[in-house]
This record gives structure tokens, C-alpha cells and sequence, in this order.
């Protein structure tokens, strides 16, 4: 075996920031290697550098054996490095053909005019090589997720790529469809390519992966066989210390019905169908986890249940009231808290600092407006009371809420929302890119919510995190809520299939790829 | 995805042209309806305006700047950089166009080129070297591209009436007694009605000419995928190894390209440049955004578009001289932007680059 | 967020424009706005003909002298301060220089107008909506002023109680019409998705017209052969007080534009209102998670951008013209750069109005006295405009003189870089 | 010494010198210093500076133009005629002002009369546009002399100056209707019998311009009243490009004379005449000498002597005889307005229309012929 990457002693600072510092890295061609760490660990930063987006620092990357100076992607697509981002790099309105080849057009009359013929003709050859299903006059944002990875894929083929980076490529996808990528990932060894594949997830770095290298804080802690580690090594490795990697929820008798919700559907921005018939409820001193891939209509229920999406057929109640026409500015009033899924755009407003972002819902509420006039001192007395003791960093109230890291704008939305004294509160992803010591602080004060008799609705792609904290778990698919399971006496594997779409007692299965919102 | 939700897609694709077209000819309809059952009234007057050849010609003439300035628009804003300021490009170009005409003397010819189509040249020339400064501030240095395009706008509007004064010794030109004059093709302008383009200002065919082509460049060559592709996602055009910068700057000095040939067939059409308040220009650069939005930045979108403001316009021109017609001159004017307004209403939303008005960067900062 | 949007927050968290930086860069651009122009008044200064040179740099002689034509706009701007036939660049002051002379009463005029347009402006910049239409709520408050007041007047007592009872009513129908004029943009934004850059160029074309018609039609003054309204009485409008000399500058005017200053301040800054305006503005999804109606406060703030320009309208009326007449200067658009030289900011509004009216009272002077064209002004308008918009450029000039410090510890999360990438 | 009229920038001067890439002073500049000094940005003044005025000009004056500016090669060039005029031969001197808006009229009158480095003798007012602002004016500078043109300013130091356009462009009119019933073929234009029609273009729609097309409309009905006449307004002054286009809707319409009363804008009639072969005609100067290019179209303008009112007042100020308070009207019989045939086409006209022209111009001048002064 020869050494397709290897990267020397990369560090990477961004104005002073240490991103990677004195990473190793070996990969052999044509082998899966995971790379994994948690959240900020620097891997993405590492293989951008390696695919020539950024400019190492110090250190120097190697590829068949050459050092090589990449001084754009365009060096390294010359070299055979693919890569494929978390976020698609793909143009929606486009057709899958044409972002196949976008940048390498096939050229007629004189390179004036794409030949369109041979693209489609290429692209065809191509995905059939690869076993790929796509239709290369599909439009990007009419195909799901998973197709739109295999046209990520399919792009990197094209250009030539022998090595191929994958960001996090499991993120948004069924257990079904991981599966399914996963068996790309062998036909394409098997054909010569080596793969590179990002991950904080050590399940699936141990199922997919031959090698597996662990980052923390940037640097390389281990690279070790897969086949020759443990879950809990590799989680040490991490982590840098043991940690609990399931929260516990103890069994708790749950009061009154806090929220109801029935028969309930709603549409997308683009009105299209997103939620169809949810019905559940959730009483006093419960969490109701709903479990799924995302876009499967978790977002536009949410939506409707807290005021910022007007269902197109159903009802909600709350606290015994019908609230399904109520604004959302009632609805906060009234002691639902939320924490957003998305904080950049919704959670926090980015040029204001945490003094104005802490009253963000609450600035018509008397406790800081009385008359309209919003009391500044009591909002400041209020952002500082968050910052110290959720531990935002760095305990600066009038820095604008954009200068905090990703980890630190979490802590202090949770804060906020959870100093709402909510009779509801509504989590989705409360943890997502928090650091561990963090999680475990917002999954004990969750549970402190419960135990408070306080309901909680907790919407989590983490499967192990709804699973966990739940009292009762909903597993939504295409905007359907396919079944209430208790989620102490289910399997991962059950769940799975429920997110994928099967119903256990159905006899046959729905052959119709689960719906992506596209985004 | 189901089969419905694209569809439905397509439908609200669809639905925008279809309401756009068939209100368009709806009214058409009506009015030649009631203008053959009622031939004396006003709506035979209006039908009789409408089929006009005189019409149809002074509406092809009078959306040349339009329909240029709203194919760099195009361009411009497909790239990722939205270009308000086309008013200010037509207005440069046009001025240019006219004074180095004039300077290099309106009967002279340079080696072999009439000194009005040096003149020509020279307004595009201004044109793409206001639309370089341009770009490099937004691109380069990053400006917000609103507030840039109204600079440019404002500088231009400063500097052409400015550079009248310095040299004419008022804000208008002076007139050069010669304009790019009418190309009339043998035989076809003899067709009724539709022999107005055939008996044209040099203006006129390039436009004719420069509508498809530029659907054909956006849509069928590598380099319009890629402008879209940098408007749409300049990442995905980044991480394929095209350079960015390089289509945005392409795209905005394409645009000033566009909008100058706009500005100097405006001006030198009339030999003049004017320079009192708006200036000759007046708002057209302003139109050519509507109508880029209007036609859904497809070039013969916005082409319908121009040619639908200049055709009321055309129309409104003729209508004021009906005897005893007594609604006012400037309640007429109106009807293009009150159509503007309506449909607007009726149909809404236009869908916009998803990242026009978007720096980008690579977000490296030791580049 | 991926690690690159990160690396440039840490970027812009590096070079966020402070208030101090804002000003320093507003300050920035005018220096280099001026130096262009000055570039502009030689190169022109060759192109025209004279007998005799103005100024002569390096052997050769220009027509226009571009420091003798900043000082006389200077000059025409203040009514003389300076001594301008005295040798040498710096003048000595004219000792008998009177601040309340014409020219200051100019540019104090045009500085009151554009307080109200800047602010109009601001207001719905802050709202997050581009409000181009501030000139054609000016022209239709304006118009309602006139109007009212014309109507009105005769039922009222002349003399002071009436011009007491009149003038407030007057302005305030003129806020009412132009605010209901600029809510209509509002409303197609809020309810039919409609670009209100696209309705406001629209409305103001329609305005335009609209008042043209209304006044040549029905309500135009019959002994003149301008479209104008028939004047208002002396005692409805707002005489000048303190400028003996005239320049159609009244100090109550400037001293009600700067109290809407302060209001407009404590509206945007202190209430829940303006928080739910600048949350709009700011970030929508945020807004809306936040439980502010975003159609509502949609159309208030351009309800409240608008009667901010009709009141500028009506000032215009009372203050100026003493009607209403066709041909309504600019003034809507010179807001709009009023305000992004202020950054939005009711404070800012106040020396930006006062930038803006020196120049365009002192290019009357230039005209005069220099010979060089008053569109100068127009020019070094856009120009400064273009560089405020390119913060980036100053900070890249200031980078190359000011070495930055280590910024090793500026990481604000125990050197964590990492976002949220799951 | 004025103090700048050395800043010359005439089309003809500045070509040669753009040309010949040598702008600029024309002169060494050894002299900069001594002229710069007596440059005065404006009002204040010392005592020093007025000593040079012992030999200065017979009058000051100060122009105030309409909008539109110069160089519309009718209306305001046709004042600066008459004040180039007095310059070379009364020897006074004078500065201008060419306002964008109507907002500068009193800021610009003002000037002037407040100015006492140099004292403006008089100020004149091009245009009705400038009546409300001088109104205010005049009575707050009572010891400056102000002349208007086109309106009346009812107060002692302002003199009015009018004039009768509808006589004038009766004539015209009478013109058109002439030529347009007969079959004539001049220069670049020709008419045939069949058609009988003529178009009127006006700049916006007031009073004064109404005043133009009711006379035209009269002449052409005195000539024949099957005649129609196609009316249209620009809204501008200086729109030449919506000129063009609504002149050539007429010309397509089958109008053969079209006659404007538009300013800058009507210079877009001529080129639509050109370019349609069909004839057009100018107002206030002779515009077949201004607008050169187009002589061959252009078969007469209603000439508006705006540049003897203009040098009136100022000979009338010069020799002391100022006539404020009073209103001077000027039609065909003093000469203020005629009807001037085409330098170009003029000797083409047939002689038994210049008879009958000759003929109505007298019995205008005898009142023998009522000529409406508004549409209505």
C-alpha cells in the first residue's frame, strides 16, 4: 500500500487563533480513514487546508508522496483531491448535470457553447460506473439530501479526484441512507479511490473507517486501526477524560397536559406539505422527545407550535387554551420558551450585544418595558445574571453576540430561554455545538426543568441525546409522526427504522426516498 | 422529492409568466374589441395608436437604454453584485458619447470611422471604467454594493453636467447636427406594421441582437453558468476552482459594457446630451432594474419588460394628441408605473440571487 | 457555521467599525472626497479657456484654483468668514463677519431639511427596509400642508394665535399624508412580498405626477403662470426670526427637526417599539422568534419614515416657499446620503445634514465666484458616499502606517476555534 | 473689473482648445497673483478693492436665467444675445446665474442685489417662473433695479417686460396652414397638397405656452379651417428626446409643419422633421441661425425679442431712465415678436404667401384680427 495524504506538521492560526497545531497526518491509498474529534477540533480547518482553501501556516502537505503547495482548490482538484462539504456546495436553481461539470464544461463550436449532450452523456457514464441512481436533469433543489451528496460525490469523480474528502457527510441523513453511503464508500475503494471522511461520531468512524485519527484542540491526539480499538478509547482519546455518554433520565409521574396538539399540518416556505396530521401532548414534568432526520418537518412543527408558522389544518392547546391562532408574542407571554435550531438567524441578533439580545422576547414584557420604555439597566442586570451562571465566555455583556464562538451564543440563548421561568419549553438541537462539559450542563438543567414539573419538548438529531432525556419519544418521517415509543424499552435500531420511514408491522416497505426540505 | 412538489414549482414558475403574458394580452384584446365595436371612440383611437407602425417603432427606439441597461443588470446582479447604479453608467456613457464626438469634431472621420461612432465607443469606454471602479470598490474593497451603486449614480450625476458647464458653458451639450442616423433595410421595411424594425436606428438591431445573445450567453456558455453559479453559490464556483472575483469583475464590467452602449445610442440618437436635473437619462436606469426584476432576470424577460414601459410610453405620446381628450398628460404618465405597482401587488415576490449583495471570501486571512 | 465564516467573524470582530472608528472614517472619506475633487477642479481647469491662470502647480497654469474654490464655498457657505483675497492658504478671519448673515441662513435652511429627509431615511434604514421614496412622501406631505393650510387659514384669526393653531395642525396633516403615502410601500412589502425598492422609485414617480395634476388641474394658484399653489399667508408659515437678511431659514424649524432628532433617538433606543424596529431591521428571523409582528412593524416604520419626510414637506412649505410649487428640489434622495454618511444614526443626522447644506449653499457661491460649476458639489456628494461605503479601504490604509498588535489573546473561548460544525 | 468673465468656457473656444489639448489660460501665468487677489468671493468688500471700480464698466448687471439653462438656442441664449449686446456697445458688464431649481431663483436674486462688490445696477429676471420669487424680492432690496421678462412684477425698482406671443405665432400659424394646403417642396422638407396638417409641441402646459398655441391655432384656422392641428406637451423644457418622439408622431400622423414652443425640447422636433422630410418651426430666436444644422427644415421661427428687452432695460438703466413700476408690451407692431422666415428656406417660399402673411400682419397691428391669447 502506498501513502496517498500526508500532511507534515501542519499548524494553522487565523489572526493569532490556533486552529491546528503541529498536526500529523498519514492516509494509504485506497482506504477509508474517519477523521474524529469533537466539535471545533480543527478537522475541518485540517482538510480545507488540504484541499487548498487555506494556506497552512507552518507545515507542508504531500500527496502520492510529492510535497505540494496548493495555492487554490484548483491545485488540489489537479492533484486528485475531491472534496465534499458539510454545507453542499451546489447551486439549487441548476440542474444536477450541470453542477456535476460546473467549472469542466464539455465545450462545442469552438469552446464558445457547453455541449449539454455530452455533460448528460457523461454524467450517466459516470454514476453508472459508480452504481449512483441520479437524474442529471433534476434541479438540485427539487432532489433530497442524499442525492444531492451523491452529486457532491459524482462532481469530485468527474474533475478526476483519486482522494476524496467528506465533511461530515452523515449529518443529514437516515440511518438508512448512511448505510447506503457507506457501501459507496467500499465500491469506491474497491475501485482504487481513497477516502477521508470527517466525523465526531465514533459508531460510525468504527464501522465505516479502516484508520481512524483523533483531533482535539487541533492537534492529532492518535491515529489508530479500527479494528483494533474500542469505543471507549476512542472516546477518551476525544474527550481527554471519561465522560457519561448518555444522560439519564429517572422515571417521574407526569402532571396536567401542558401542550396539546392535534391533527396538525403545515406547509413549508414554499408551500409545500411539511407537516401532516401530528397529533401528541405533553403533560407537566415530562420531556416528549420527537426523534428524526432532519427535515422531516420537525422544523415547520416547532414552527407551529411556537407561534411563527400558521398551521394549515389542526389545533394547539396550551394550558387549556386553544393557542392556535395566537401570535407569537402571546405565546412567550404566556410562558412558552424556545430555543431556536438555528441561533445565527433566529436565537440571536448578531450586531447587538448580549444586554439587548437578553431581552430579545421580552421587550414588551413588564419585567424589563413597563411602559414601553425598555429599562436598560434591569436588561444589563439581566444578560450578566445569564453570563455567570451559564458560564458564557467571555463574561462580556456589550460584546455584540457575533464575537462569541458558537459554543458560547448557545449557552447563553439556553440561559435566556430557561430564565424565562417557561411553564414549556421548546429545545431543538439545545446542544448542537456546545463543548461536552456544556451538553451535560444543559441536558442536567433540562432535566432540573423536568423535575421542576416544567414540560419540555426536545427536538435532537442526536439520537442518543432525545433517546436519553425522554420520557416519550415521537419519531418523525416525511412530516408524519410515525409512532410515540417509549424510548427506555426501544432500540436504536427500531427508532431507525422509524425514521427511515417503516413502520415495524407494515408488510411492505415505501420504496419513495424520505422527503428532504431541500435545505 | 414527489413528482407534486416539483410540479407545484414549476407552476409558480409557470403562473408568474403566464399571469404577466396573458394580462398583457387580455388587455390587449379588450381594447381591440371595444375599440372595433366602437371605432369613433376612444378605444378606436387607442386601437388605432396601439397597431400603429409609428407606435411600434418609437417603443423599439425608446427601450434601447432600458433594455441595455437592464441586460448589464442582469449580468451584473446574476453575478452576485447588485448594480444600482446603471442610472449613473447610462449617464456617463451618454455624456462621453456626445462630447467626444464632438471634440474629435462631428464630420470628421478616424481612420475611416465616422467621429460618431468613435463617440460610441468612447461612451461604453467611460461606461466600463465607471463600472471597474465599481467593481473593484465592492469587490475589492468590499463596499456595500447599494450604497456604492448610489454613489456612482450620484457621482455621475454630478460629473457629466459638471464637465457640460466646464466646457459648453451650460449643463446641456450643445447639438452635434448629425445622430447615428436610421439603417433601413430594402423590402422588409416595406412590411406594414412590422417593417419598423426594419427601418431602424443602429441601436435598435443591436438590441435585437444583444437580447438573445445574452440569453444564450447566461444560459448556454460556461462562462454564464458560472456567473450564476457566483450569484447563486459562489462557494460551489470556489471549491470547483473557478475564481470568483474574476466572474463578478467580469459580470459588473460586462454590465457597464451593456449600459453604455444604452447611454450612447441614447444620446448620440439625439446628438445632445442634456443635463438639467435628472438629465436625459431621467429615471431610465431606474426602470431597467424594474424591468430586470419584472422579467425575472431572463434577458427577453426583461427585454418584454422594457418594451412594455416604452410601448406605454410610445402609446402615451400619441394618445395626448386625441382631440378632446381630457384626462391629463400626466395622469397618463403614470399608467407604466401604476402597472409596475399592480402587478408587483398581484404577483409578488421575484426570486433574487441567493447571494447577490454577499461578499465573498475565502475567509483566509494569510492569502 | 463552518470554520471559514468563523475565521471571518474573527475578522470582523477584529475590524468592526466602533463609533470612534465610523466617525474617523466618515471624516476619512471627506478628506479624500475633497482631494478628488480638487483633482477634478484642475484637471477641468485645463479644459476650459481663460486669460489668465488662476493658480500655477508645477510650471503649469490652471484655470481654476481648487483651494481659492473650497474657500469661497466655505465662505459663500458662512457668509465671509475668511478674508479670502489675502495671500497665502491660511486667511485670517474677517473681522466683520456677522454669523447671521444670508449665506449661513442658507445652509442652516438646507441643513433643517435635511435633518427631517436624513431622518425619514434613517428610520426605515434602520427597519431594514431601502426607502428610496422619502422624496415623493416630501412632495405629497408637502403638498397637504399647503393645502390645509391655504383652506384652513381664512377660518382661522390671522396674526399669531392663528399661525399658533395653524402651523402645528399644517404640519402635522403633512406627516399624516406623507406617513399614509410611505405605508403603502409598507403594506405591499408586508402583504404581497413586494421589493419596496421597485414601489418606492414607483410612488415617487406617481407622486410626482399626481401633485402636478392636482395643483396645475384644480388647486393652482390663478395669478400665476407657475404650477404652484396660491401662497399662504405670512402668518401661517415659519418667518425667519433671527436672520435679518432673509435665506427662508426659520430657527424654530431647526429647532423642531432637532427635537424629532432626540425623539427619533429615544424612539429607536429606548422603547420596545424601536427595539422591535431595529430587531426587524437587523436580523427578520430574529425579530419574528422574538415576537415582533414583522408586517406590522413592516408598515409602522415606513408609516413613521413617511410622515418623517412629509414633515419634511411641510417645512419645506412653510418654512421656504410659502406654497407648494412643481419642481420640488431633491431633497427625499440627498436624505438617503444624509443618512448613510450618519450611519443610520439620529445623532450622526445632525452633522451630516450640516456637511451636506454647506456644500450645497456654498456651490451657489462657487458658481459665483470662482466660475467653477455648482455640480462640483454633486460630484464630491457621490464621491464622499463612495467612500464611506469602502470602510475597507481606510482600514487597509490605516493597516499599512498602524502595525497591528498581537492578537494572540483574543480568542474568546479558551482558544477554541471551533463553531458548530456537528 | 468684473470678476470673472475671463472664465470663458465658449463651445467654440473650449473645442479649439480640448483639440488642441491646451486648455487653460491662454496668457503667462506670470499675472495669476495679481488677479487672483482681486478675485472677491462676494458681499463684504474692503475699501481697497473699490477704488478699482473708478474705472470700471457703465453697468453692472446680473442675469438670472430661466431653468433650462443656456444653450437651448432659443430662450435663454436669446437674453444672452441681448446682454452681449449692451456688453459691446454700452460697455457694462455682467455676471450670470443659471438656476437648476425654482428653489434658487430668490437665493440667486439676492445675491445680486445684495452684492456690493461689484453694486449690480440692475438684475434681470429671465421668465414667468422667477415672478413669485422676485415678488418677494424686489421689496426687500427697494434701492435695486430688477427687470422681468414674461410676467409682472407690480413694484417701483422692477420694470415688466411682455409680449405678445399669440400675434406672433399667429403668424406662424397662418404659415403652416399655408403650406401645409399646398403642394411645396424646400430644402430637406416637402408637403403635398392632400394632407392638411400641422402639429404644435409646447414645453409644459401654462398659461404662457397656451398663449402660443392659441395664436398658432388661430393662424392656421385663418388660413383654412380644415386644417387640423395636433397638440402635444413635452411637460419639460428640456427634453429634447420626448421632443423627437412626439414630433415624430405627428409628422407620422401627417402633420407637415410642426411648430414648437418647447425650448430645448424642440430641438427634437427639428430632427424629427429632418429625419421625417417634413418641416418644423422655431420659436423666440431665429433658430434656422442657432440651430444651423437644421436650416433646411426649419421654414420660419416666431422670434421673441426677448434680447431688445433684455438690452432696453439695460440702455434705460445706463442712461438713467429706468422704467420701474412699468409694464412694456411688445407685439408686431413694436416689433417684440414676428414671424422670421428660415435663413435657409425663406427665399423658397412662395411670394403670395409672404403677401398674405404681410397682410395679416397688418391688420393684426390695425386690430382688424381678434387673436384668442388662451385654448379655453
Amino acid at each position: 500500500m502506498s501513502t496517498a495524504v500526508h500532511l507534515d506538521e501542519i499548524t494553522k492560526r487565523f489572526s493569532g487563533v490556533v486552529a491546528n497545531d503541529d498536526v500529523d497526518l498519514t492516509v494509504e491509498r485506497g482506504t477509508v480513514h474517519a477523521l474524529l474529534g469533537e466539535n471545533g477540533a480543527g478537522k475541518t480547518t485540517l482538510m480545507n487546508i488540504l484541499y487548498g482553501l487555506y494556506e497552512p501556516t507552518e507545515g507542508t502537505v504531500h500527496v502520492d508522496g510529492e510535497p505540494r503547495d496548493f495555492d487554490s482548490p484548483a491545485d488540489a482538484i489537479d492533484a486528485g483531491i475531491g472534496m465534499i462539504h458539510q454545507h453542499f456546495m451546489l447551486v439549487d436553481p441548476m440542474t444536477v448535470a450541470e453542477n456535476i461539470v460546473l467549472g469542466n464544461e464539455p465545450r462545442k463550436w469552438f469552446g464558445t457553447t457547453v455541449d449539454r449532450e455530452r455533460a448528460r452523456q457523461e454524467v450517466i457514464d459516470l454514476s453508472n460506473r459508480y452504481g449512483f441512481d441520479v437524474n442529471p436533469d433534476d434541479a438540485i433543489e427539487d432532489v433530497s439530501v442524499g442525492v444531492q451528496q451523491r452529486v457532491e460525490i459524482l462532481k469530485a469523480l468527474y474533475r478526476g479526484a483519486d482522494i476524496l474528502i467528506l465533511d461530515e457527510p452523515t449529518a443529514v441523513l437516515t440511518p438508512q441512507e448512511v448505510e447506503e453511503l457507506f457501501r459507496v464508500f467500499e465500491e469506491l475503494t474497491a475501485q482504487g479511490k481513497t477516502i477521508i471522511f470527517i466525523s465526531h461520531k465514533l459508531g460510525e468512524a468504527m464501522h465505516a473507517a479502516d484508520d481512524i485519527t483523533v483531533l482535539r484542540n487541533g492537534k492529532n491526539v492518535g491515529t489508530v486501526k479500527a479494528d483494533e480499538t474500542s469505543n471507549e478509547e476512542l472516546a477518551e482519546l476525544m474527550v481527554g477524560r471519561e465522560v457519561l455518554l448518555e444522560p439519564k433520565a429517572e422515571p417521574q409521574e407526569p402532571g396536567d397536559e401542558v401542550l396539546a396538539v392535534q391533527h396538525l399540518s403545515a406547509e413549508d416556505n414554499r408551500g409545500i406539505p411539511a407537516v401532516s396530521d401530528v397529533s401528541f401532548d405533553i403533560r407537566e414534568g415530562e420531556v416528549f422527545g420527537i426523534a428524526g432526520v432532519d427535515g422531516n418537518g420537525q422544523s415547520q412543527l416547532v414552527e407551529a407550535i411556537t407561534g411563527l408558522r400558521t398551521p394549515t389544518e389542526g389545533s394547539i392547546s396550551y394550558k387549556g387554551g386553544d393557542i392556535t391562532d395566537a401570535s407569537r408574542r402571546s405565546r412567550i407571554a404566556d410562558g412558552m420558551a424556545y430555543i431556536p435550531e438555528d441561533r445565527h438567524e433566529r436565537g440571536l441578533v448578531m450586531d447587538f450585544d448580549l444586554v439587548q439580545n437578553g431581552i430579545l422576547g421580552s421587550q414588551h414584557s413588564p419585567t424589563f418595558a413597563a411602559d414601553g420604555r425598555i429599562n436598560w439597566s434591569d436588561a444589563r442586570d439581566h444578560a450578566e445574571r445569564i453570563i455567570d451562571e451559564y458560564d458564557v465566555r467571555p463574561p462580556h455583556a456589550d460584546a455584540d453576540a457575533e464575537s462569541f464562538s458558537g459554543g458560547n451564543q448557545q449557552k447563553f440563548i439556553v440561559g435566556r430561554e430557561f430564565e424565562r421561568e417557561p411553564d414549556l419549553v421548546v429545545a431543538t438541537h439545545p446542544t448542537r455545538g456546545v463543548d461536552i462539559g456544556a451538553m451535560e450542563f444543559i441536558h442536567e438543567r433540562l432535566l432540573d426543568l423536568r423535575a421542576e414539573g416544567k414540560a419540555v419538548l426536545l427536538i435532537s438529531s442526536k439520537l442518543d441525546e432525545v433517546q436519553g432525556l425522554s420520557d416519550r419519544l415521537g419519531v418523525m418521517h416525511d412530516g408524519e409522526l410515525m409512532d410515540i415509543v417509549d424510548p427506555r424499552n426501544t432500540t436504536e435500531e427500531e427508532i431507525g427504522l422509524l425514521m427511515a420511514g417503516e413502520r415495524p408491522n407494515a408488510a411492505e416497505t415505501d420504496a419513495e426516498p424520505p422527503v428532504g426540505d431541500a435545505k | 422529492m414527489s413528482t407534486t412538489t416539483i410540479d407545484r414549482l414549476r407552476d409558480t414558475e409557470l403562473s408568474y409568466r403566464a399571469t404577466l403574458a396573458g394580462g398583457a394580452l387580455s388587455v390587449f384584446l379588450l381594447i381591440a374589441l371595444l375599440g372595433l365595436a366602437f371605432p369613433s371612440s376612444i378605444w378606436g383611437n387607442f386601437l388605432a395608436i396601439l397597431t400603429s407602425r409609428s407606435t411600434l417603432s418609437s417603443a423599439l427606439r425608446l427601450s434601447v437604454p432600458i433594455t441595455f441597461a437592464a441586460l448589464g443588470g442582469i449580468f451584473s446582479e446574476k453575478a452576485g453584485v447588485v448594480n444600482i447604479g446603471l442610472e449613473g453608467l447610462l449617464i456617463i456613457s451618454a455624456f462621453t458619447a456626445v462630447i467626444t464626438t464632438a471634440v474629435v469634431g462631428p464630420e470628421m472621420t478616424v481612420v475611416g470611422l465616422p467621429a460618431i461612432w468613435i463617440g460610441f465607443f468612447a461612451g461604453i469606454l467611460s461606461s466600463v471604467l465607471f463600472s471597474a471602479l465599481f467593481a473593484v470598490v465592492c469587490i475589492r474593497f468590499k463596499a456595500d454594493q447599494i450604497i456604492a451603486g448610489l454613489a456612482v449614480w450620484l457621482i455621475a450625476l454630478g460629473l457629466a453636467p459638471f464637465a457640460a458647464t466646464v466646457y459648453y458653458g451650460g449643463v446641456n451639450t450643445d447639438n452635434l447636427g448629425t445622430t447615428l442616423g436610421t439603417w433601413t433595410i430594402p423590402v422588409l421595411s416595406d412590411i406594414p406594421f412590422f417593417g419598423a424594425f426594419f427601418d431602424a436606428d443602429p441601436a435598435v438591431y443591436m438590441m435585437l441582437v444583444a437580447v438573445p445573445a445574452s440569453w444564450y450567453v447566461l444560459n448556454r456558455t460556461a462562462f454564464g453558468r458560472h456567473v450564476r453559479a457566483s450569484g447563486e453559490n459562489p462557494k460551489a464556483l470556489d471549491t470547483v476552482g473557478v475564481d470568483v472575483s474574476r466572474v463578478r469583475y467580469a459580470g459588473v464590467l460586462l454590465s457597464g459594457f451593456l449600459a453604455g452602449v444604452g447611454g450612447s445610442a441614447l444620446s448620440l440618437g439625439l446628438g445632445q446630451f442634456v443635463g438639467n436635473n435628472q438629465t436625459m437619462v431621467n429615471g431610465k436606469g431606474f426602470i431597467a432594474i424594474v424591468a430586470y426584476l419584472f422579467g425575472n432576470y431572463n434577458p427577453i424577460g426583461a427585454f418584454g419588460a422594457s418594451f412594455l414601459f416604452a410601448g406605454l410610453e410610445a402609446a402615451q405620446i400619441r394618445l395626448q394628441q386625441v382631440p378632446g381628450y381630457a384626462i391629463p398628460d400626466s395622469l397618463i404618465q403614470t399608467i407604466p408605473y401604476v402597472t409596475v405597482l399592480v402587478v408587483l401587488a398581484l404577483v409578488g415576490r421575484t426570486r433574487i440571487p441567493e447571494a447577490a449583495g454577499e461578499h465573498y471570501d475565502t475567509g483566509d486571512d494569510n492569502r | 457555521m463552518s470554520a471559514a465564516e468563523n475565521a471571518k467573524a474573527v475578522l470582523r470582530r477584529l475590524t468592526a467599525a466602533s463609533a470612534t472608528e465610523r466617525i474617523l472614517i466618515s471624516f476619512a472619506a471627506l478628506i479624500m472626497a475633497v482631494l478628488v475633487g480638487a483633482v477634478i477642479i484642475l484637471v477641468s481647469g485645463r479644459i476650459t479657456t481663460c486669460q489668465t491662470a488662476a493658480t500655477t502647480l508645477f510650471g503649469t497654469g490652471f484655470c481654476y484654483d481648487p483651494v481659492e474654490v473650497y474657500l469661497v464655498l466655505f465662505n459663500g457657505a458662512l457668509g465671509e468668514p475668511f478674508l479670502v483675497n489675502s495671500p497665502g492658504i491660511l486667511k485670517p478671519l474677517n473681522p466683520n463677519w456677522n454669523p447671521l448673515n444670508f449665506g449661513f441662513a442658507l445652509t442652516l435652511k438646507e441643513t433643517t431639511l435635511l435633518i427631517f429627509t436624513g431622518l425619514s431615511v434613517a428610520v426605515s434604514f434602520r427597519a431594514g427596509l431601502f426607502n428610496i421614496g422619502t422624496q415623493g412622501q416630501l412632495i405629497l406631505g408637502g403638498l397637504a400642508t399647503a393645502l390645509f393650510s391655504f383652506f384652513v387659514a381664512p377660518l382661522l384669526p390671522s396674526g399669531l394665535v392663528g399661525g399658533l393653531i395653524l402651523i402645528p395642525l399644517a404640519i402635522v396633516v403633512g406627516a399624516l399624508v406623507g406617513g399614509l403615502y410611505g405605508a403603502i410601500p409598507g403594506a405591499l412589502k408586508a402583504y404581497a412580498d413586494a421589493n419596496e425598492v421597485i414601489t418606492t422609485i414607483m410612488l415617487n414617480f406617481i407622486a410626482a405626477q399626481i401633485a402636478f395634476v392636482l395643483v396645475s388641474e384644480f388647486y393652482g394658484n390663478p395669478d400665476s403662470q407657475v404650477v404652484e399653489t396660491t401662497p399662504i399667508p405670512d402668518w401661517a408659515t415659519l418667518l425667519p426670526v433671527a436672520f435679518p437678511q432673509g435665506g427662508d431659514f426659520s430657527i424654530l424649524a431647526l429647532a423642531f427637526g432637532l427635537a424629532l432628532v432626540v425623539a427619533v433617538w429615544f424612539l429607536l433606543e429606548q422603547t420596545s417599539f424601536g427595539y422591535d424596529l431595529r430587531t426587524s431591521g437587523e436580523q427578520p428571523e430574529a425579530a419574528e422568534y422574538g415576537g415582533v409582528d414583522a408586517k406590522r412593524t413592516t408598515v409602522t416604520s415606513m408609516f413613521l419614515s413617511g410622515a418623517l419626510g412629509g414633515m419634511g414637506g411641510a417645512i419645506w412649505v412653510l418654512m421656504v416657499m410659502g406654497k407648494w410649487q412643481a419642481g420640488v428640489p431633491a431633497l427625499g434622495f440627498d436624505g438617503i446620503t444624509v443618512s448613510i454618511l450618519a450611519g443610520n444614526n439620529p445623532f450622526g443626522v445632525v452633522p451630516a445634514a450640516l456637511l451636506f447644506g454647506t456644500l450645497k449653499s456654498g456651490s451657489l457661491a462657487v458658481q459665483f465666484g470662482t466660475g467653477v460649476p455648482k455640480q462640483l458639489v454633486g460630484v464630491l456628494r457621490g464621491l464622499i458616499i463612495l467612500f464611506v461605503a469602502m470602510p475597507e479601504f481606510f482600514r487597509m490604509l490605516g493597516s499599512t502606517i498602524d502595525l497591528e498588535p498581537d492578537r494572540e489573546t483574543v480568542a474568546t473561548d479558551g482558544g477554541r476555534l471551533g463553531g458548530d460544525d456537528e | 473689473m468684473d470678476r470673472r468673465s475671463f472664465v470663458k468656457a465658449a463651445g467654440v473656444a473650449g473645442i479649439a482648445g480640448l483639440a488642441g489639448c491646451t486648455g487653460g489660460p491662454s496668457e503667462g501665468s506670470q499675472e495669476t497673483t495679481a488677479t487672483t487677489t482681486e478675485e472677491s468671493g462676494g458681499e463684504e468688500t474692503t475699501t481697497a478693492e473699490q477704488t478699482t471700480e473708478e474705472s470700471g464698466p457703465a453697468a453692472n448687471v446680473g442675469m438670472v436665467y430661466a431653468l433650462g439653462g443656456l444653450g437651448d438656442k432659443s430662450f435663454n441664449d436669446a437674453a444672452k444675445r441681448g446682454i452681449e449686446q449692451a456688453e459691446s456697445e454700452l460697455g457694462i458688464a455682467y455676471d450670470e446665474a443659471q438656476p437648476s431649481a425654482a428653489e434658487e431663483f430668490p437665493q440667486f436674486q439676492r445675491r445680486f442685489a445684495q452684492s456690493s462688490n461689484p453694486d449690480y445696477d440692475l438684475v434681470s429676471c429671465i421668465g414667468y417662473a422667477q415672478k413669485s420669487a422676485l415678488s418677494e424680492t424686489a421689496p426687500s432690496f427697494s434701492d435695486q433695479k430688477f427687470m422681468i421678462v414674461d410676467d409682472v412684477v407690480d413694484e417701483d425698482n422692477v420694470a415688466s417686460y411682455l409680449f405678445r406671443e399669440e400675434q406672433g405665432s399667429f403668424q406662424v400659424g397662418y404659415l403652416a396652414g399655408l403650406i401645409t394646403t399646398q403642394e411645396f417642396s424646400a430644402g430637406s422638407g416637402s408637403t403635398t397638397a392632400d394632407s392638411k396638417s400641422v402639429g404644435f409641441v409646447g414645453g409644459t402646459e401654462t398659461e404662457l405656452i397656451r398663449k402660443f398655441q392659441a395664436g398658432y391655432e388661430a393662424g392656421v384656422a385663418h388660413a383654412d379651417e380644415e386644417i387640423s392641428v395636433d397638440v402635444a406637451y413635452v411637460g419639460s423644457f428640456s427634453d429634447s428626446a420626448k421632443g423627437k418622439e412626439i414630433a415624430t408622431s405627428m409628422y407620422d400622423n401627417g402633420a407637415d409643419v410642426v411648430y414648437h414652443a418647447a425650448g430645448g425640447s424642440g430641438l427634437g422636433v427639428f430632427q424629427a422633421a429632418k429625419e421625417q422630410g417634413k418641416f418644423a418651426i422655431g420659436v423666440d430666436s431665429d433658430q434656422s441661425q442657432t440651430e444651423p444644422n437644421y436650416a433646411d427644415v426649419i421654414l420660419a421661427s416666431m422670434v421673441k425679442r426677448v434680447e431688445s428687452a433684455v438690452y432696453t432695460s439695460v440702455e434705460n438703466v445706463v442712461n438713467d431712465e429706468f422704467n420701474g413700476g412699468s409694464t412694456t408690451t411688445l407685439g408686431l407692431e413694436e416689433d417684440g415678436v414676428a414671424a422670421v422666415y428660415g435663413a435657409e428656406l425663406g427665399s423658397e417660399i412662395p411670394q403670395d404667401v409672404k403677401d398674405s402673411l404681410s397682410e395679416s400682419r397688418e391688420a393684426i397691428i390695425a386690430g382688424d384680427i381678434e387673436i384668442p391669447t388662451t385654448t379655453e
